[in-house]
């Protein structure tokens, strides 16, 4: 776990555990049967967020999920989708380790997060999800609380990220 | 189609039908004029009828029916009706939705002033 | 203080060179905003002054009485500041602070002074009083408007050798930096409720009254203390206090609101669709030492619900000869001067008006201590209050005259004036004076207003356009709605903060301000004033030294549109585009085209509304993160080994890998002999991979490629083109099927989002009923690929849960199994002819089975290989590389890839476009090999094939697409594309070189182990 | 009409200049010409010069909606060059550039053709490899072209950043040494001059409003803002308006029309020899005679009308220029705009003769049609004047995006402009 605090923003790498896509069709049969499979609540409403004992799903899409959970459930998960698969044509898609995740916490941390991203971060709720843009790249970004979010970017992307939030943090700062 | 030109957005706002959300339009990529339906049987086609399928499009001055994708977003393809003269989006739908009423939407804009 | 010279340093005593000196003798006690008691030194032109901290460089060079600051641009003419805002169009400085750190055309009345600011004039040579260049000035009516056009046109060759030069030369204002910019420059976005534009009484008022509704409010100025006119106009008393501690008040107010934001030193710049405002912010330009890793400005992109543009007006110079010396200013440039930084700007000051606000500037230079010969006035009559306040002064008063021209040189020394008596111009009589002060009334700026493409709408009794309409949510206040003096201001500014808070859902109140001691001032609009003759120059555009008269031809030749009129004399394009000048320059051409203003109308307005540099706009955006550069897991294992590397798309990749000295071709040929004899090892996780998921997979596949898919057996994998609905090839790539309902799809590098865009288009648009999804895997999995005779050996061992013998594990074959104890997920097949197997590992743990490989590998000699030894093996087979065998005009018949079609196959992505006239018609160019006659002659890439060996201009019937030396082969191949190629196989062709001609045979594009028998070993 | 001299400018500057005469008279549409051209920008002006001047045809109007030269002759970043890579292409914008030195003396004003060179600078193998490509045949084709290595391109153009850990290290470069740049409103100014001197009449502030076709099918004149205008033959030269023109005579084109937008920065000192393009890295640049840089970026992502213009395509652009030449981070933006192109699926031009009789179109210039001014205008003339192709135009039919006879230099060459 890498962290960094040359600003008022901590920064750090996330542990990745499991991380599936998720794509069904939005039947309310199909999608309790993927709850069911998954263990953990599957919203319908883009920007959603379900969780339970460590497992949670984020609507991405009206068709899109990503699920995630602790590394050691990854299998069982897998193994769960594929018993509904016959019934509920799906698709589970393993993408553990394509991307990487940066928590972020702070009171600063909308100013540091605004230097790359477009939306209105005081308008996005605590518990939520969505995929937007950073700085030209794709991000899954969630909002834990207040003051804590995490972002979430392809592998290779990754570097380049984190390399802008630690120079936005020390630029913040600066308090210029 | 064209990927040797760089395609670069300007800033509008997008309202994305599928979201239900009005977003910068970083998030979003142009795809096109809509409704053109990829014919059911290509190779019953004059070669003038596929010509006018590939490359021939309106290029409407005006209110002009395009798709676009809220690609960095839900991902979803959609339509949307948009005056090219000032860039304004008269309204989004979201794709396989049935083209609105020009005649309709232009007075709803109107009264929405 | 006595007499002032007309030359530009007066005798003031300095120190050494480099340390502050005193402030200068024209400071005025007691007046002013400036920091008395810090002192800052600063030179310019290598002499060093001294200033106050709060001063700007035209502040402070006036201080000490410098009113040449610089020269004019096309007949450089001396001369020093026409305003004391950015809209200025004279002293423009370049601005040193170290290395790196030049920039020119700064503008003096907006560049703070610091410690250790070195200023220079412009455009001069060889120095600021003596310039050579000021001849052009001697000949002014050869320079006129579009003189260029209309000369040195012969003889033809002069025009390259000689004019264009020497007219480039003298054009352009500062000069250029030539070195590395080494500061930094940042961004963010904005959200905000209500953004105020402009920090005058308007737009302070606008911000209370929003920003006390509770509503977000972001208020910027471009200058660095907010206030704008209240800095300049002490005397006013609003509620009760002082204008200064009403401001100071204010300020400290709106500081204290949670919601609301202040950002001095920040130019709204753009105004963008949907209430995008672009800011630009100055942080550090006047710090004498900023800190550490500091950037130098930020780009601010600002969504607001609201707007008010709160900007003000600008006051409009008036036209008469000479009215660009040095020391001829606006009249409010004086009373800025006076009240903001405590400068007089002359002893004598004459003031040349057509509109009341100028006798304020008058009376208040007067009361600090200056003498006013006159006041001239071009109406013929004035309201007697400020008459009689002008006689209780002893000002005389001169209504009804006009200027027929001005005296001195460096600056200004006299003026030669003149009554008019129903339009007929009387005697002239000459006044003595040190400066000038003209006001010829108000502009409203109406720029940012204007970049929405909203309508303005003349305003017949102001003589002045007003906001009209406007497609975005804004409002314009205070002087830029026409609504001058300050108690109107800050009125219209409550109300306009009010309403825009109301539209976003607050509860705006409307404050009532008092405010004592304004007067309602009125005034005349005046194209130009009268004047006699033909000799002189009466300046429109100061900067780019446009004139009336060039105004004037530009009608008299045709020029009937002010666009045309603009771009013919260039009036309103310099570096101030027409701040202060455009209305003028549309009066006067309105005039002589004998229409009203408004049928001519203005030129559009563009941003930015101030010159904004380079490097706000390119902001992060530079050096390493100047675009994302994306690297594979493998990417450090292969730096450490020395790897060359070349971008392909966003990614880095290894080209190859040279030891000791080897340059590329060794390197590569020993690459490559290594990985046809024994075993290669190559990092392709690049490649792009999308899994593709559902019952309706293979039947989607088997839709968008040119190959059939339905029959695809689970674990088999096979080669598939992807073409454009024209026809032409797009794609290609290998397509795994790991399941009834799962495929692993592959594309090339730099086509995995191209692909996965298009399959995502059809899918949702042309064939939502398919169940089937997309998910790219492009970074879940790293690809290790094993190419060689050695491959198997070398793998065998790591593998665990598959037979990967020959028979059981057959050429394209793909199955789940471990890897160096990880779960991969395994591909047989090999884009270089030799054994190969594709290892996809879950990306962190790429390296670990990396190097479990490498290791393994070492006994039988496993050599990294990079792009171009890949590029090399697969030539020798004859595969293409999408991209350089094709080029968007090559179908699979072209290239050879007819087989790949599927013979029964109703319809496919492109299908129908194959079976056009031009592409069923011969001579198409066809994919072939090429063999030099001399082996050892390696062709050049694109090099044009032609049948004969002649001169150019020749038909050329194909290109060279591919060329290397082949190890295996022990000489040259090259694969090229040529008119109805495969039936030319066997002939001679000939590639001629600029110094030689090299003959080559035609051949089958398959160069080596054409039967594949080394595939299945 | 004077003639423009020196002499003259000398008499000029006697008679303090109140002696010259409008440069192309106010004209008043009459009720018939020969030829109705609509469009008078470089493209349409200049046909209607080549028509008097080569084929005697004078009873011609160009007919313009605004002020000619407003569309996008008057907006461009004036980057001439002909290192085109297919046959036909180099022949027609070498044609262009043949026409373009001797523009000056033949339209009797000084379009300040500045043959300064256009550099295009290589990143990549694959750029290189593509602009070996265009060089081959630009020199069988007779059109120079050459190849600089790095420390050519160094010495040619000393600001361009060489460094080899540049994000995008420059690999070397293509140069066309007799290619450069011309000042934009000259050229409308002078063929409008030249045109009008010969009897054409240019009619400003009136739009086109509908082509009208007779019983036949056959054009039969021109509906305006002022009025119906009779006329034989209506040549469409409307850039990135022609969709919308040409439909009101029944053809739909394969076009559509994008913003793109350009940038100047402050006027300085020379600092900048030549033309540099980047296509990698997706910028342009050159000095203009004025001091200013004159930059170009990409086509906005959507098709649209409004010349409004955006904030991010700039910031990319500006980022790329400073990326290629650190030092003008400093420098400052002076003005940005945008205008409208029409663009082709293949990107290459329509030109010529349309399936109505009697109706002509030059059109799909895109991103890059000011270089060929002169040449469409010349051959243009040449179809209408004889209602046959010119050798040099034929291949830049209509009927090839039926039969697929694409000339399509961006895909080939991942080059505009
Ligand atoms: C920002 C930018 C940069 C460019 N850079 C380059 C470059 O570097 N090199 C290069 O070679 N090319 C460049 N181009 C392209 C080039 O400018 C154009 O291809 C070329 O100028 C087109 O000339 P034209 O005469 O056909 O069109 P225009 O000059 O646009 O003239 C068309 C005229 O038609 C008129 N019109 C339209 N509709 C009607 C109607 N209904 N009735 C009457 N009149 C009508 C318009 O008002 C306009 O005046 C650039 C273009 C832009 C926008
Ligand atoms: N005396 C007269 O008859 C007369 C006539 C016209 C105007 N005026 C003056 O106009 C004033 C009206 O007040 P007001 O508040 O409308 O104007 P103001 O001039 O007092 O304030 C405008 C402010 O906006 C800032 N500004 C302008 N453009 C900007 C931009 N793009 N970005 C950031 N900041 C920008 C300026 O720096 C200035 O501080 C009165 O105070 C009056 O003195 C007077
Ligand atoms: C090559 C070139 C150089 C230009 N130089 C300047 C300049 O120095 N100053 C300026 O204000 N505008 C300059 N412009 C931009 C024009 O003012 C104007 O913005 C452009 O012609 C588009 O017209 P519009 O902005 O009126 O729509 C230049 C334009 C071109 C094409
Ligand atoms: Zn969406």
């Amino acid at each position: 776990m890498t962290t960094h605090a040359d600003g008022p923003v901590a920064l750090s790498m996330a542990d990745t555990g499991a991380r599936f896509s998720l794509r069904i069709g939005v039947t309310p049969d199909d999608l309790a049967a993927a709850e069911t499979a998954f263990g953990a609540p599957i919203f319908a409403t883009i920007g959603a967020r379900g969780r339970e004992a460590g497992r949670e799903s984020l609507c991405l899409g009206p068709d899109e999920w990503v699920l995630t959970a602790p590394e050691a459930d990854r299998a069982p998960i897998a193994t769960a989708f594929a018993g509904i698969g016959a019934a509920h044509p799906h698709s589970l898609v393993d993408i553990s380790d394509r991307e990487i995740a940066i928590d972020l916490e702070g009171e600063a941390v909308t100013a540091l997060l605004a230097q790359g991203i477009a939306i209105d971060l005081d308008a996005f709720p605590s518990g939520h999800g969505t995929r937007t843009v950073y700085d030209g790249i794709t991000v899954v970004l969630r909002r834990d609380a207040a003051h804590a979010f995490r972002l979430e970017a392809w592998r290779s992307f990754v570097p380049h990220v984190w390399h802008r939030l630690t120079e936005g943090n020390k630029e913040l700062a600066l308090g210029i | 189609m064209v990927p040797t030109m760089r395609q670069e957005a300007t800033m509008l706002l997008i309202h994305c039908p599928y979201c239900d959300k009005t977003l910068p339009e970083v998030e979003f990529a142009y795809a096109g004029e809509a409704h053109i339906v990829r014919p059911a049987d290509p190779a019953a086609m004059s070669d003038e009828a596929w010509r006018d399928f590939l490359f021939i499009r309106t290029n409407a001055r005006g209110p002009h029916f395009e798709r676009w994708r809220h690609v960095h977003g839900c991902a979803r393809f959609f339509n949307a009706v948009r005056d090219t003269v000032s860039d304004r989006f008269l309204a989004t739908y979201k794709a396989g939705a049935p083209k609105p009423d020009l005649a309709t939407l232009l007075a709803e804009t109107e009264r929405a002033r | 203080m006595s007499d002032i010279a007309a030359e530009p340093e007066i005798g003031l005593a300095f120190r050494e060179t480099g340390a502050p000196v005193a402030d200068g003798a024209f400071r005025v006690a007691r007046r002013g905003r400036v920091e008395r008691t810090r002192r800052v030194g600063f030179t310019f032109d290598g002499k060093p002054y001294g200033a106050l901290g709060g001063d700007t460089v035209a502040s402070a060079l006036l201080a000490n009485g410098v009113h040449l600051m610089g020269r004019s641009f096309k007949y450089h003419r001396p001369r020093g500041i026409l305003s004391a805002g950015s809209e200025d169009a004279n002293a423009l400085i370049g601005t040193s602070r170290g290395p790196g750190r030049f920039e020119p055309n700064t503008r003096a009345t907006m560049q703070e002074v610091f410690d250790g600011l070195a200023a220079e004039s412009q455009n001069r040579w060889p120095s600021l009083g003596f310039d050579i260049g000021a001849i052009n000035d001697a000949i002014p009516h050869l320079f006129a408007a579009g003189f260029y056009y209309k000369t040195f046109k012969w003889p033809r060759p002069f025009w390259h050798h000689v004019y264009e030069p020497v007219i480039r030369a003298a054009a352009g204002l500062g000069r250029a930096p030539h070195e590395a910019d080494p500061d930094s420059y940042t961004a963010r976005y904005h959200h905000t409720d209500i953004l105020v534009v402009g920090a005058g009484p308007a737009g302070l008022a606008a911000a209370l009254a929003a920003g006390r509704s509770g509503a977000r409010v972001l208020l910027v100025d471009e200058h660095s203390e907010m206030g704008g006119s209240l800095l300049s106009m002490p005397e006013i008393g609003i509620d009760a206090r002082g204008a200064w501690s009403f401001l100071a008040e204010t300020l400290a107010e709106l500081a204290s609101l949670p919601n609301v934001r202040l950002l001095p030193r920040t130019t709204a710049f753009g105004y963008f669709h949907q209430n995008m405002v672009a800011l630009a912010e100055r942080l550090t330009d006047h710090l004498a030492s900023p800190p550490d890793g500091a950037p130098r400005e930020r780009l601010w992109r600002v969504r607001a619900r609201e707007v008010v543009l709160a900007q003000g007006a600008i006051e409009k110079p008036l036209v008469f000869d000479g009215n660009d010396r040095p020391a001829v200013m606006l009249a409010s440039a004086a009373r800025t001067m006076l009240n903001r930084y405590g400068v007089l700007v002359g002893e004598h000051p004459a003031v040349v008006t057509s509109h009341d606000s100028a006798y304020a500037t008058a009376f208040e230079l007067a009361d600090a201590g200056a003498t006013i010969p006159v006041i001239i006035d071009a109406r013929p009559t004035v309201e007697p209050v400020l008459l009689d306040e002008a006689a209780r002064r002893g000002i005389a008063v001169a209504t009804g005259h006009t200027v027929l021209g001005t005296e001195g040189r460096m600056r200004v020394s006299g003026l030669k004036i003149a009554p008019v008596t129903g339009g007929t111009i009387g005697a002239a009589r000459a006044i003595h004076c040190d400066a000038v002060l003209m006001s010829g009334g108000w502009t409203p700026s109406l720029h940012l207003f204007s970049h929405t493409k909203a309508s303005l709408v003349w305003d017949e009794d102001l003589k002045t356009f007003l906001p009209g309409q406007s497609p975005e949510a804004c409002v314009t206040a205070g002087g830029g709605a026409g609504h001058w003096g300050i108690a109107a201001a800050l009125e219209d500014g409550a109300r306009a903060g009010a309403t825009a808070a109301a539209k976003v859902g607050h509860l705006g109140r409307v404050h009532d301000f008092s405010v004592e001691g304004e007067r309602v001032e009125t005034g005349a609009t005046i194209a130009a004033l009268p004047s006699r003759g033909t000799r002189g120059k009466a300046f429109v555009d100061h900067q780019n030294d446009v004139t009336a008269k060039d105004v004037r031809l530009a009608v008299r030749e045709g020029m009937r549109s002010i666009e045309h009129v603009k771009r013919y004399t260039t009036t309103g394009m310099a570096t101030d585009q027409g701040k202060t000048s455009n209305i003028n320059a549309l009066l006067i051409a309105a005039e002589a085209l004998g229409k009203s203003p408004p049928e001519v109308g203005l030129t559009t307005f563009r941003p930015p509304y101030t010159p904004t540099t380079f490097g706000t706009f390119a902001n992060h955006h530079a050096g390493a993160t100047f675009e994302v550069t994306r690297k594979t897991p493998i990417n450090g294992w292969a730096e450490a080994q020395g790897a060359v590397f070349e971008p392909v798309a966003l990614w880095r990749r290894a080209r190859y890998f040279p030891r000791g000295n080897e340059t590329m071709r060794e390197a590569v040929a020993r690459e490559c002999r290594a990985t046809r004899e024994a075993v290669g090892l190559f990092d392709a996780s690049t490649l792009g991979k999308i899994e593709v998921v559902g019952p309706d997979a293979a039947e989607f596949l088997n839709r968008l490629y040119t190959n059939p898919f339905l029959k695809l057996a689970p674990g088999r994998c096979r080669y598939g083109v992807l073409l454009g609905e024209d026809g032409f090839i797009r794609d290609d790539g290998v397509i795994a099927r790991i399941a009834e309902d799962r495929f692993h799809v592959t594309t090339t590098t730099g086509g995995a989002p191209r692909v996965l865009t298009m399959m995502e288009d059809y899918l949702q648009t042309e064939w939502p009923d398919l169940k089937v999804w997309l998910t790219s895997t492009t970074e879940e999995w790293a690809t290790v690929a094993l190419n060689g005779p050695l491959a198997r050996a070398v793998l065998a061992p790591l593998v665990k849960g598959l037979d990967i013998a020959a028979d059981a594990f057959p050429h394209m074959s793909v199955a789940e199994c471990k890897v160096a104890g990880v779960p991969v997920r395994l591909c047989r097949m090999s884009f270089t002819g030799e054994l190969g197997f594709e290892v996809n590992v879950p990306a962190r743990h790429a390296l670990a089975v990396w190097e479990a490989i490498w290791t393994a590998g070492q006994p039988h000699g496993i050599t990294p290989y990079g792009t171009e030894t890949m590029h090399v093996l697969r030539a020798e087979k004859g595969f293409i590389i999408v991209g350089q065998e094709t080029d968007g005009t090559v179908t699979p018949d072209d290239a050879g890839l007819a087989w790949a079609i599927g013979k029964t196959k109703r319809d496919f992505v492109g299908m129908r476009s194959l079976a056009r006239p031009d592409l069923v018609a011969t001579g198409r160019k066809q994919l072939v090999g090429l063999l030099t006659r001399d082996p050892a002659t390696v062709l050049e890439e694109g090099a044009q094939l032609v049948e004969e060996d002649a001169r150019p201009p020749v038909p050329m019937i194909g290109h060279v697409t591919s060329s290397y030396w082949s190890e295996t082969l022990g000489r040259s191949i090259a694969l090229a594309l040529v008119k109805d190629g495969r039936a030319r196989i066997g002939e001679t062709l000939y590639l001629p070189m600029p110094d030689t001609t090299i003959a080559a045979e035609v051949v089958a594009p398959v160069f080596y182990d054409p039967d594949g028998a080394r595939f299945h070993l | 009409m004077t003639h423009f001299s020196f002499m003259s400018l000398l008499s000029g500057a006697f008679s303090a200049n109140e002696n010259w005469r409008p440069q192309w008279p106010d004209a008043t549409p009459k009720d018939e010409y020969d030829v109705v051209i609509v469009g008078a920008g470089g493209h349409g002006l200049g046909a209607a010069h080549y028509l008097a001047k080569e084929h005697g045809i004078t009873n011609v109007a160009v007919i313009d909606k605004g002020w000619l030269g407003g569309g996008n002759t008057g907006r461009n970043t004036t980057i001439i060059r002909s290192n085109y890579l297919y046959d036909e292409s180099a022949r027609l914008y070498d044609h262009a550039l043949d026409l373009w030195e001797g523009l000056s003396q033949d339209l009797n004003y000084n379009v300040m053709y500045s043959r300064r060179g256009v550099l295009m600078l290589a990143h990549t193998v694959h750029d290189e490899q593509s602009f070996r490509r265009h060089i081959h045949s630009n020199r069988l084709n007779g059109v120079d072209n050459q190849w600089l290595s790095t420390a050519e391109v160094k010495a040619f153009c000393p600001p361009v950043n060489v460094s080899p850990t540049a994000r995008y290290p420059v690999i070397g470069g293509a140069l066309q040494k007799r290619a450069g740049t011309a000042r934009h409103d000259a050229v409308a100014w002078g063929f409008a001059r030249s045109a009008a001197a010969r009897g054409v009449d240019i009619i400003q502030n009136c739009p086109v409003t509908a082509i009208r076709r007779g019983p036949d099918g056959a054009v039969l004149g021109v509906e305006t803002g002022k009025g119906f205008i009779k006329a034989k033959k209506v040549a469409v030269s409307a850039a990135g308006h022609t969709s919308v023109v040409m439909e009101t005579a029944g053809v739909r084109l394969p076009l559509e029309s994008y913003p793109l937008q350009a940038l100047v920065s402050e006027p300085v000192k020379p600092c900048f020899p030549c033309v540099v393009m980047s296509n990698t890295v997706h910028a342009y640049i050159s000095q203009s005679d004025k001091g200013e840089l004159v930059i170009g970026a990409g086509t906005d992502q959507y098709t649209s009308y409004s010349q409004r213009g955006g904030l991010p395509v700039i910031e990319h652009t500006l980022a790329a220029i400073c990326e290629m030449f650190p030092m003008f981070r400093r420098m400052r933006m002076l003005r940005m705009w945008g205008g409208i192109v029409d663009v082709t699926p293949d990107r290459s031009a329509i030109l010529g003769k349309t399936p109505v009789p009697g109706l002509y179109v030059n059109c799909g210039w895109g991103t890059g049609g000011f270089k060929a001014t002169p040449g469409a205008a010349h051959t243009l003339a040449y179809t209408v004047a004889r209602d046959e192709p010119h050798p040099i135009n034929a291949p830049f039919t209509l009927e090839r995006f039926t039969t697929g006879r694409l000339i399509d230099e961006a895909a080939a060459a991942a080059v505009a402009h």
